[in-house]
């Protein structure tokens, strides 16, 4: 039965489509999630002055999205998945956000 | 007062144009049942009845929006009324459907933006109205540092190096910036829990927070006694955590400063000598672990006043109430009460290290006491 | 939905329950209807302990410096009346409302996943009774339904058995949006786009979508004040650097959208209700859809309004004042399309209706005063004063109670297939309105005359003015409670002896009505298909050639009793054959293990915690491991997604 | 009621749209923990801070659980191509890694402990604790399923066609790891340079 919703018979069933990576590829990106951790920690080790915090910043969203995109299918399946996984992700930014500026630099001083 | 909720014969519909007479009806019923809300607006502890410029500030904001809440209130209440009678099932209905209307763009768009632009209108005096009643006094101001306890007030006056309690004694006509944070006994903040300052005549509220600062303006335009009470509950005996101040002409208000910046004369002879002993204000007192000046300062002059667990009495008999507004300091009756049993007067957790424990003490031991706190002008 | 025949034989510990009748098939049912029942006899019950509460309250108030009970006791019973009205009888009243409408109004025969839904139900009554059980255990919380830290750190508050038991509140209540949200996306009948969703749907959608955002806030909030009141942790503890202000940041992250999770549902409700009765569709449906998304979305962004005295500063006050003024926009968007939706129709004042228009009534006073909130320089006056009391009374009872009780009154034929008492309804209305005003009205009054909020005695020095005030008050609560008795008193001899409402009592616009009542099982013999919004209206009435609404001649209005087709036969659609899901002890089983670990938790006890975590993954794999239904093989059939299965097949 | 996915109004399965319904909440969750503790990095009331960080041990058992993701997938994908001895070796490999990650993060706590940070030490150190406390039960609880998961798999329980719990389940998994990706930035990484800063 289809409604109608628009209804994409090929992401039906998600899961079960066929231009899925296969294996190969999810070991090609695990080599380059590898690859960004090892990045990340070299901040550890070598200076990289002003740079790194941005530096990890971005990495850490390139790994975020590389994972949520490919491991769990989202680039595959239905935009309502990456929808609600982001919603939540940039909801939770924006309202903690707010709540730590307003904390830090608008509430009362220590005694 | 609840004649404002009586609604207006017709309603103004938006759209069509009501005759100016109308208009100045509408106009004089909103200014009666303004004078009459008014009118009902003072008791001792009335938000409504400002009687300094932060209160006053704060009025003469929200009675205008009280307005127009008034007048959205009779438009919305009067749609529906009128809805109601004219659009009814009549009896004599022939049963078919009335118009299938399904909605209007433009008025959708009138009840968003005339609402929006009205709230945009309240907005900016709201805007500035929290500036200025947050920001620091202009010019001269006097500093009060407020330390709020489970269940009473302590007042610090930085200036003179004065400790007292629950009554805040301020010159009329100068601002007075309250430095405010909470603790507990042992002045501990982690003891302490959040308080909220508020004497509505005078200002509104501040929150008082352990480990935190925060700030508050208050200003009275006129020699008089303010009620005001702790507005953040705050456990067991939150209601009881009242607040007096009371302002002063400037000429008795330096008086009621050298008084209090003296130290407490102990007195020598009689039943209130045996009191002084018994208090322990000398600090060779034979009750013991019941030593009262274990907890409350009585500051004779020599060494630095050091503020106690409780309630500083080196002035006592200069407050007119105690135990943070409950009782009468001229009622010799009830401060022996006081003694005999602090927590079945007020509410209070000794066993958790809040409040004044019973003390067990004999009638003739609360006589000396009671005498020697008297003296205490 | 497969078809294969069931097997029993790989069930270990119980048989699945089989029982149709009596208690056992209550307490296994994974019904929608059957569980919205449920939800709403148990919110009766807490509504009158919570009401008992509040005549407790009341009492105490009525005259100056009165000591009918004690402070101790008169903080318990505020505490407990706060979380009672909003844990306890408010939301799950929605959720009632959710459980036994969602699939009805969208033509779907249960929701998504039944069994969740009956562990949602058990974690609610648990919950409940967990909370009420502090009562006997050393004292019930007494920190206000706020728990603002530190005062709730402190050991003589009891606020452990707040911390814990709203937890389980939360996992019940986050269990069910996720629950619903599912269900309305992916369960609609065919046709139902969104723009032909019952308003109630939209508003359901929204609520869910504002519980699932706001339940986990709450969760953490209450995981750190757990924390710290049974292990010992630092986040609120000024000691050593906690800041306080961070609960109310928390909670008010949480509370702010949970006051719109009470109200939303009531507007759906309402929307349904006024267009039935004034014979009209509902004015603006868009715009009253998009109004209830955006008071969602804005909802999240105002919520330092409740800290407007609090310790923060001129910058976040200006913010938070400006965002909770605009959040009346929206609202009032509301307020004037349900207006114009009686306008220039035929009103008939039926029970339900009178209910709808004291909803947009008494909503307006509860929304102006929050208006009034929001001048933050004047708030500093207001704020914790009654005057704040009678805000959220009016938005709470005169609002989302109004409406709630509207639904009860509207749908109870539905659910009993009888009429209840109109007259005892008017009673119970003008009583209703009376006694509400004549409690909270006065409240505007004392709070701006000076009258503290949570003060366990009223202090006479306040003024006869305010206690005059406070008498009328607590006359108000006898006028309630004597209407709320016939309000009970219509319930019961109705559900006994109602007259017979027939299908379709009140000439009603949505397909709920259009399956028997009180419906069979499976809801609907044939899942309908939807091409109109107010589709069961459509299926009654069509236009003339001008225009003018006629109704649809002989038998036309006839068909939409569906049992009649269902009684024919149908292919495998008769009503004998429809696969619905099995009842199932496991919901229950795995909720009575979070008893061991709630109780536990108090102690801490680590064996009684350990003992309930095992109970509950045992009651996880007997949940897991057992079909939906029998014979189910419990996956999707995915060999050939375009063959048409059923009767509803593609459109 | 299990219905065909063909049978709903979006065209998906009701489990998989529930499983992401919820995983979108739970950034509500784990955020207000990673806020506590950003609002709390400097509040170590005397105790340890962020300095007592071990990055090298933390990259590593990071490192492990990233990978998991990878032996997750193709756990999965081995199920959709019904190879079900595949299957069943990668989701111990998963489940595996998941173990090793939790004996890091177990071993790192009782070094903190010992070296004087421990939960009731400072808000720094509540917020520390309990924000990875938190993640390590969500990875313990993913153990669980992975193990039920696989002893399902060999009881016929869970069938050659039903590769949707898979998925599901490590749809939670993957969740469980990106929370972590964030974590190991915000909370380990981006503190210990701004102290050395
Ligand atoms: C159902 C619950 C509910 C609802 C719907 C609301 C709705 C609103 N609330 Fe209320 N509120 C509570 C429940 C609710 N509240 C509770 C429980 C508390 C106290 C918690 C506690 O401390 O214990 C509280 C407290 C509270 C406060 C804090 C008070 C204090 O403690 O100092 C504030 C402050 O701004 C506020 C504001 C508002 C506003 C602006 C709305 C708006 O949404 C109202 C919008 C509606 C209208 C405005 C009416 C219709 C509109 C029109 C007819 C259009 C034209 C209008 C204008 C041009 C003004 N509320
Ligand atoms: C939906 C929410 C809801 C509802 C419906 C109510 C209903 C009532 N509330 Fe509610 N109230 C709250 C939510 C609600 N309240 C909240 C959130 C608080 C804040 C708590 C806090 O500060 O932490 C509060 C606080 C509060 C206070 C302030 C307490 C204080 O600050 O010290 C008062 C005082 O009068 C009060 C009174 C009442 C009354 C008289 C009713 C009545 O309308 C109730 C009427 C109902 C009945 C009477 C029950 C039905 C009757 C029967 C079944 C017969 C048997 C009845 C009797 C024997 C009496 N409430
Ligand atoms: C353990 C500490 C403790 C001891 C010992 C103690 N008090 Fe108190 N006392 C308090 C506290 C705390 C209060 C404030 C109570 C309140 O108002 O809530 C108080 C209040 C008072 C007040 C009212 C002060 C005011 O202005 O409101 C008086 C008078 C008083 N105590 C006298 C005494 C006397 C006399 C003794 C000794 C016999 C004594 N106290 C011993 C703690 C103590
Ligand atoms: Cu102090 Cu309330
Ligand atoms: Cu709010």
């Amino acid at each position: 039965m289809s409604t109608t919703e628009t209804h994409d018979p090929a992401q039906a069933a998600g899961g079960h489509v066929d231009h899925h990576p296969g294996p190969r590829e999810y070991v090609r990106i695990a080599i380059i999630l590898a690859i960004l951790t090892a990045l990340e920690v070299s901040t550890y080790f070598v200076d990289f002055g002003a740079l790194a915090i941005p530096l990890l910043v971005v990495l850490m969203g390139i790994k975020f999205v590389m994972v949520a995109g490919f491991f769990m299918h989202l680039r595959f399946d239905t935009k309502l998945y990456g929808r609600l996984l982001y919603g939540g992700l940039f909801g939770a930014i924006g309202l903690y956000a707010i709540t730590l500026i307003v904390m830090s630099f608008d509430g009362a001083p220590r005694v | 007062m609840r004649d404002r909720t009586k609604p207006l014969p017709a309603p103004t519909l938006p759209g069509t144009r009501a005759p100016i007479r109308r208009r100045t009806r509408v106009g004089t019923i909103l200014v009666l049942a303004l004078g009459l809300f008014l009118a009902s607006c003072s008791a001792p502890q009335s938000a409504m009845d400002p009687a300094g410029p932060y209160a006053q500030g704060p009025h003469d904001l929200i009675v205008p929006v009280f307005v127009i809440a008034l007048v959205v209130f009779i438009l919305v209440q009067g749609l529906i009324i009128f809805a109601v009678v004219k659009f009814r099932r009549r009896p004599d209905d022939d049963g078919s459907l009335p118009a299938q209307v399904h909605g209007n763009t433009r008025l959708e768009i009138f009840w968003t933006v005339i609402p929006a632009l009205i709230l945009a209108g309240i907005a900016v005096p709201t805007v500035q109205g929290i500036f200025s009643t947050m920001n620091e006094p202009d010019g001269e101001y006097l500093t009060v540092e407020v330390v709020g306890h489970r269940w009473w007030w302590e007042f610090y006056y930085p200036d003179f190096d004065i400790y007292t309690a629950n009554e805040l004694v301020i010159p009329v006509d100068t601002p007075v910036r309250l430095e405010m944070t909470a603790a507990d006994p042992g002045r501990d903040p982690a003891r302490g829990v959040i308080h909220s300052f508020w004497i509505p005549r005078l200002a509104g509220k501040q929150d008082v927070v352990p480990g935190q600062q925060t700030y508050l303006n208050i200003q009275a335009s006129e020699a008089d006694r303010y009620l005001g009470m702790c507005a953040e509950y705050c456990g067991l005996s939150h209601v009881n955590m009242r607040i007096r101040a009371e302002s002063l002409e400037q000429g008795d208000f330096d008086a009621w400063v050298d008084n209090q910046m003296s130290p407490a004369v102990t007195p020598t002879d009689g039943l209130a000598a045996q009191g002084a002993e018994l208090f322990g204000v000398e600090h060779n007192t034979d009750i013991g672990a019941r030593s009262c000046a274990a907890c409350h300062q009585v500051w004779n002059g020599d060494g630095a006043r050091v503020p106690g667990v409780g309630p500083d009495l080196t002035h006592f008999a200069s407050r007119e109430e105690f135990a943070a507004g409950l009782f009468d300091v001229d009622d010799e009756e009830q401060l022996r009460e006081w003694l005999r049993d602090p927590p079945a007067m007020k509410p209070m957790q000794p066993e958790n290290g809040v409040g004044m424990p019973n003390l067990n003490l004999t009638e003739e031991e609360i006589d000396a006491l009671v005498a020697y706190l008297l003296a205490l002008e | 939905m497969s078809q294969s025949t069931p097997t029993t034989s790989r069930r270990s510990v119980f048989s699945r329950p089989r029982a149709e009748k009596g208690f056992t098939s209550w307490i296994t049912t994974t019904d929608h209807k059957r569980i919205g029942i449920m939800y709403f006899f148990t919110v009766l019950v807490f509504f009158t302990l919570g009401g008992a509460e509040s005549g407790v309250i009341r009492a105490q108030l009525a005259q100056a410096e009165m000591d009918l009970v004690t402070a101790e006791i008169y903080n318990q019973v505020f505490t407990m009346h706060g979380l009672t009205m909003v844990f306890l009888v408010v939301m799950p009243f929605g959720a009632a409302f959710f459980n036994y409408l969602i699939p009805l109004q969208i033509g779907a025969r249960d929701v998504a996943f039944p069994r969740l839904n009956a562990f949602s139900y058990w974690m609610y009554l648990f919950g409940g009774i967990f909370l009420y059980s502090s009562f006997l255990l050393g004292g019930a919380p007494n920190g206000a339904w706020t728990g603002y830290a530190p005062l709730a750190l402190d050991g003589v508050s009891n606020m452990a058995f707040y911390a814990i038991g709203l937890q389980l509140l939360g996992v019940s209540s986050l269990s069910a949006a996720v629950n619903f949200i599912v269900t309305i996306l992916n369960m609609r009948a065919p046709g139902l786009t969104f723009m032909r969703m019952p308003m109630f749907i939209w508003m359901s959608l929204v609520t869910n979508f504002l519980l699932l955002f706001a339940m986990p806030i709450i969760a953490v909030a209450l995981f750190m004040l757990q924390f710290d009141t049974v292990f010992g942790a630092q986040f609120f503890n000024p000691a050593t650097g906690g800041d306080p202000i961070l609960w109310q940041h928390l909670f008010w992250l949480f509370g702010h959208p949970e006051v719109y999770i009470m109200i939303l549902p009531a507007m759906g409700i309402v929307s349904e209700i006024l267009p039935v009765f004034s014979r009209k569709p509902l004015f603006g449906y868009a715009a009253v859809a998009f109004a209830g998304a955006a008071i969602g979305f804005i909802g999240f962004g105002v919520w330092a309004h409740h800290m407007f005295t609090s310790a923060i500063g001129p910058v976040a006050r200006s913010a938070f004042a400006l965002s909770t003024m605009f959040i009346a926009v929206p609202t009032g968007i509301k307020i004037f399309n349900w207006v114009f939706t009686m306008w220039g129709g035929k009103l008939r004042f039926t029970t339900p209706m009178l209910f709808s228009i004291g909803f947009v009534s008494m909503f307006t006073i509860g929304g102006l005063s929050g208006v009034t909130h929001a001048v933050v320089p004047h708030n500093a006056q207001q704020h914790d004063t009654y005057y704040v009391v009678a805000h959220f009374h009016y938005v709470l009872f005169g609002g989302a109670l109004f409406a709630l009780i509207a639904g009860v009154y509207y749908w109870f034929p539905k659910v009993t297939g009888r009429l209840m008492s109109e007259k005892l309804g008017r009673v119970h209305f003008w009583t209703w309105l009376l006694g509400f005003n004549l409690t909270f009205g006065p409240m505007h009054m004392s709070g701006l005359l000076g009258q503290p909020r949570r003060t366990a005695v009223l202090p006479a020095e306040l003024g006869g003015t305010v206690e005059l005030y406070n008498l009328l008050s607590s006359l108000g609560v006898v006028v309630l409670a004597v209407s709320a008795l016939v309000f009970l008193f219509n319930l019961i001899a109705s559900i006994r002896a109602g007259a017979a409402s027939g299908p379709d009592p009140w000439d009603a616009r949505t397909i709920e009505w259009l399956s028997e009542s009180p419906p069979k099982h499976y809801n609907f013999a044939e899942i309908p298909v939807v091409s109109h919004r107010d589709e069961f209206w459509h299926r009654k009435y069509a236009e003339d050639a001008a225009g003018q609404p006629v109704a649809v001649p002989a038998g036309g209005s006839e068909d939409h009793v569906t049992a009649e087709a269902a009684a024919h036969g149908e292919g495998d659609h008769d009503g004998h054959h429809i696969h619905m899901p099995d009842p199932s002890y496991w919901p229950l089983v795995m909720c009575l293990g979070f008893f061991p670990v709630a109780y536990g938790l108090l102690g801490p006890t680590p064996w009684l915690i350990g003992l309930g975590v095992v109970w509950v993954i045992i009651g996880f794999f007997g949940w897991i491991i057992e079909p939906v239904a029998e014979g189910d093989d419990d996956d999707p059939i995915v060999e050939d997604p375009a063959a048409p299965r059923s009767g509803v097949a593609a459109h | 009621m299990t219905a065909g996915v063909h049978e709903t109004t979006l065209g998906l399965d009701h489990r998989k749209l529930g499983m992401w319904v919820f995983l979108g909440s739970e950034f509500l969750f784990f955020g207000a923990f990673v806020s506590a503790y950003i609002l709390y990095l400097d509040t170590t009331a005397g105790g340890p801070g962020v300095e007592i960080f071990d990055i090298p041990f933390t990259s590593i058992s990071s490192f492990v659980l990233l990978m998991s993701s990878l032996t997750m997938v193709l756990a999965h994908n081995a199920h959709t191509r019904r190879d079900m001895r595949r299957m069943r070796m990668w989701i111990l490999a998963t489940a595996g890694q998941g173990a090793v990650f939790l004996g890091g993060q177990i071993f790192e706590f009782t070094v903190f402990y010992k070296e004087g940070l421990n939960l009731t030490q400072s808000p720094f150190a509540s917020g520390f604790f309990v924000l990875t406390g938190f993640h390590g039960l969500h990875v313990f609880v993913g153990i669980l399923l992975l193990l039920s998961l696989y002893s399902l798999t060999l009881t016929g329980k869970v069938k050659p066609d039903q590769d949707l719990k898979t998925e599901m389940i490590g749809l939670y998994w993957h969740f469980v790891d990106i929370i972590w990706v964030i974590i190991f930035t915000v909370v380990y990484l981006i503190p210990d340079l701004l102290m050395e800063a």
